[in-house]
Parts: structure tokens; C-alpha cells; sequence
């Protein structure tokens, strides 16, 4: 394996890792739940995306082709992460939950 | 139709056909490699279940055409006839057979009665889950 | 049987068998036959429920807006880490958007965008699809959030949806 | 090098997850838990994929896109039955 493709492949699983954590981070510190959403939904998406990538990238270098599965999984989240936080964001609103002191605007229930 | 699901008709939409085909080919390649009937029967129930969430009852009724127990049953008859080859061959059943159909393209495409049996399992598997979830329907109301 | 033969989503069937040949290890004969089959089988059997074709008048123009999507993505990633990371309390807002695109498509495609990029996450569509609930995480001006939305992704989308 | 760059993400993606257990346990409301257990199996094909590396194979692949297509399923049946008290209508 070349040196930069194990460069590359380092860069990418680093990222990778700090993004999900610092998801997580969010997710435990925020102060309510709305501001809660946007940890997962942006930051642990692009660390699993950066994971991923590093993936293609090292079983590209060992020869065995790009793989259907990793692109496969990336296009899913990408698909479902923004629905997810949707439907958890509709639930919250019709369940009334406590937000924190200092949002502005409405939220609506219908 | 409830209020908005804008969103969840779409994503139903999209997300579904990949969820079929994900579920074939975890079908096909059951034999050789991890995969199966059963786990590529539960993706496409999830596939019907997600349908399910955005269309309601009576539209996956619809979708799949047939009763979900005829698909049980009819999964239950393919793992029968799985077992035919075998004991016509004076074999113990069950006792696996191949096929190759040669075809154009120097490839073969490989029949035998593991398929049958698994494709079995698959529709047993869904027909189950739909049984459950139309059954969860209906008690709802 | 033989008017049952035709493609009613082309796009979708050709994504579809492309997918397969793919997944199926290599191009033979009998991940073409099998590509064929759940090409034709998958679209013919949810068409029924897809709402009128969405004519996308203009398909060349979306990679580019996939890349400005994706680009977005990783922008708004940093931003909400640098904010999640700092002591700072974040100055939530919920921000009502009035649409003005029309097709379920486009409107599902614009909240799901805006729920990827910087700080807003898309909370509801109001019944008549005509108004967006955002949760904006740390917004300054009510004003300048709608603005960035309108000229970045709405005009894009109304143009490729007409 | 490859392998140190591997084996701190693994310890970044498992400390993300305690993270989330943690969200998991102290809620306060439902949503929240359910935000907790979508970021967590999120994680775990983060995981999977790492462990996929450090042993050279592409096996564990399909069963990190079937957590993909089994979750979100699951987090929509649990947000909608928050919004409804039923799954389906």
C-alpha cells in the first residue's frame, strides 16, 4: 500500500471518529431537545460518511474493487437521517416538550 | 389522507425499491456466502412495513395483490417441493441437488434445491410479518 | 401480458438494474437477465402510488446541486462541532418558511437539504404544503436564514421543478 | 501508522456511544431516548466498519447496511407511534 493512500486512509478514519464524537458530545450536552436533534443528524452522518470513505479507500488499495455496500450504506443515511430527525422533530412538537429558555418563535401541532 | 406526510410518501417511494432489491440479493446469495431466506424475507417485510407507515392498510393490501397467509403457505409449499428431487433420486430428503442452465455470456446460472428451499423461507418469513402487521391493522381499527 | 411490458419509471428501472449489476460481482449473463427482471417487476409495482411524474425539466442541473448539497454538508458539520464545542449557549429559533414550490418531490427534497446544512433542521410541513417549520440552532436574524434558504437551494429546485 | 489512526477512532466511535447510552438512560422524554437509540446503531455500523478493516474483510458489510435499513424503520415506528399511539392508521 502506498504511503499516501495510508495517509489518506488515517485522514479519513481520524475525521470519521472525531465527528462522531463530537455528535455524541452534542447529544449529551445541548440544552433541549430540538438542539439535541442537530448533533445526529449532521455531525454523526458525515463521521459515518467519513468512515466509509476511508473503507472504499482501503479495499481499493488491497485490490478488491470498489465496493456496492459502502456507497450503498452512505446513500441510505444520507437518505434517512433528515427523515428521521423530521419525524422525531413532529413527535417532540405534539408531545409538547420542554424547550429551553432562550428559543425564539412558535412551534405548531396540528 | 392524515395530516401532511409529504415526507414520508416520498421517502417511502424512494427507499422501497432499494429495500426489494436489497432483500433479492440477499436471497440469491445465500448459499455460498452470509445471507439467506430469512434475513432477506425480513428486509422486504420491512420494505411492506415501511409502505405500511406511509399509505395505510388497505394500499399495502393492494401492493402485495394476494392474502399475506397465501404467501405463508406458498412459501411452506416451495420447502416441499425442495424435498422432491431428493426423494425421487432414492436419496435421504432434503439432500441438496444442482442445476447449471448455461447462458449466453460463458455464465451459468445456478438452480438447485437450496434456492427453492430458501426462496421458501423467504416468503414464509414475509407472509408471517405481513400477517402480524395486517393483523395489528385490523384490531386497531 | 405483453401491454404489462414497458418501464413506467425509466430512471428508476435503470438505476435499479445498474445497482444490480454492481452488487452481483461483475457483469455475466445471469445478473443481466435478474437485473432485467427486477427492473421491470419493482417500478410496476408501486407506480400506482407515485404522484404525478416528477418532470424534472432540467436533469443536467443537479449534480451541481448535489455538489453544493454535499459541499453544505461538510461546512454545516464544522460549524455545528465548533458550536457544540464551545461554551457559548447556543440561541435556538423556530422560523416559519413560506414555500414556494409546489411539487411533494421538490418540497420533500428542500427539507430534507435543509435538514443537512448549517444549523436548521426542517420540523414540519403544515398540511396545505404551503409553510416549513425550521429549528434554526444558533440563529442571529429570523430574516437572513430565510434568505439563504430562498436563494440557495429554493431557486435551484424551482428551476429544475416546473 | 494506519493501525493507530484505526484503533483511536475505534476508541472515539465506543466513547460516542457510552455518550449516547448515557442520553439513553437520563431521557428526560421519549423523544429523546428515541434520538439516543437512532445515534446509537448509527454508531454501531460505525463500528462494524472498523472492524471490518482491522480484519481485512468485506463480510461484515451487508449486516452494517441491513442495522441501515432495519433501524430507520424502527425510528419511524417509534416516532410515529409517539405522535398517534398507533403505528399504522
Amino acid at each position: 500500500m502506498s504511503t499516501f493512500a495510508e495517509y489518506a486512509i488515517s485522514a479519513m478514519l481520524i475525521i470519521g471518529g472525531v465527528f462522531t464524537l463530537i455528535g455524541a458530545i452534542g447529544l449529551a450536552r445541548l440544552p433541549d431537545f430540538y438542539t439535541r436533534l442537530h448533533g445526529p443528524t449532521k455531525a454523526t452522518t458525515v463521521g459515518v460518511g467519513a468512515i466509509v470513505i476511508s473503507s472504499v479507500i482501503y479495499f481499493s488499495t488491497l485490490g478488491r474493487g470498489i465496493g456496492i455496500e459502502e456507497i450503498l450504506i452512505t446513500a441510505f443515511l444520507f437518505m434517512t437521517a433528515p427523515i428521521s430527525a423530521n419525524f422525531l422533530a413532529k413527535a417532540a412538537m405534539h408531545l409538547e416538550v420542554r424547550t429551553s429558555e432562550k428559543t425564539r418563535g412558535q412551534t405548531w401541532d396540528q | 389522507m392524515k395530516s401532511n406526510t409529504v415526507i414520508l410518501h416520498t421517502a417511502a417511494l424512494a427507499i422501497m425499491p432499494l429495500q426489494l432489491m436489497f432483500s433479492v440479493f440477499l436471497l440469491l446469495r445465500g448459499h455460498d456466502e452470509p445471507g439467506g431466506g430469512f434475513i432477506g424475507g425480513l428486509v422486504a417485510a420491512s420494505a411492506f412495513v415501511l409502505y405500511a407507515f406511509a399509505f395505510g392498510a388497505e394500499a399495502t393490501r393492494k401492493l402485495l395483490r394476494v392474502h399475506p397467509k397465501d404467501l405463508l403457505a406458498a412459501g411452506l409449499l416451495f420447502g416441499l417441493a425442495s424435498t422432491i428431487p431428493a426423494l425421487l433420486s432414492g436419496q435421504a430428503m432434503l439432500t441438496a441437488h444442482w442445476w447449471e442452465l448455461p447462458l449466453p455470456g460463458d455464465s451459468y446460472l445456478k438452480l438447485s434445491t437450496v434456492l427453492v428451499f430458501d426462496i421458501g423461507v423467504y416468503l414464509a418469513v414475509l407472509g408471517t410479518l405481513m400477517t402480524f402487521v395486517i393483523g395489528l391493522m385490523e384490531v386497531e381499527g | 401480458m405483453l401491454d404489462r411490458l414497458r418501464f413506467p419509471h425509466p430512471w428508476l428501472s435503470l438505476t435499479l438494474f445498474v445497482m444490480w449489476q454492481f452488487l452481483s460481482d461483475g457483469i455475466s449473463g445471469g445478473s443481466i437477465v435478474l437485473g432485467l427482471i427486477l427492473a421491470w417487476i419493482i417500478p410496476l409495482m408501486t407506480q400506482g402510488f407515485w404522484p404525478d411524474p416528477p418532470t424534472l425539466l432540467k436533469a443536467w442541473k443537479t449534480p451541481a446541486y448535489l455538489l453544493r448539497v454535499l459541499w453544505d454538508i461538510v461546512v454545516a458539520s464544522v460549524d455545528v462541532a465548533r458550536l457544540i464545542l464551545s461554551p457559548r449557549e447556543p440561541r435556538p429559533m423556530f422560523i416559519c418558511y413560506t414555500l414556494e414550490l409546489k411539487d411533494p418531490l421538490a418540497i420533500s427534497i428542500l427539507a430534507s437539504t435543509i435538514s443537512l446544512t448549517p444549523g436548521t433542521v426542517s420540523a414540519d410541513v403544515s398540511d396545505d404544503n404551503t409553510l416549513l417549520l425550521i429549528h434554526a440552532l444558533d440563529a442571529e436574524d429570523e430574516q437572513e436564514v430565510i434568505d439563504t434558504i430562498r436563494n440557495r437551494y429554493e431557486k435551484p429546485l424551482l428551476e429544475m421543478f416546473q | 501508522m494506519m493501525l493507530t489512526a484505526l484503533y483511536i477512532t475505534i476508541a472515539m466511535v465506543t466513547l460516542a456511544a457510552l455518550l449516547n447510552v448515557y442520553r439513553l438512560i437520563k431521557g428526560p422524554d421519549a423523544p429523546d431516548r428515541i434520538l439516543a437509540l437512532d445515534t446509537l446503531y448509527i454508531n454501531a455500523i460505525a463500528l462494524i466498519i472498523l472492524l471490518g478493516i482491522t480484519l481485512k474483510t468485506r463480510m461484515y458489510l451487508e449486516s452494517a447496511l441491513l442495522i441501515a435499513v432495519m433501524g430507520f424503520v424502527g425510528t419511524v415506528a417509534m416516532a410515529k407511534y409517539l405522535k398517534r399511539g398507533s403505528v399504522i392508521e
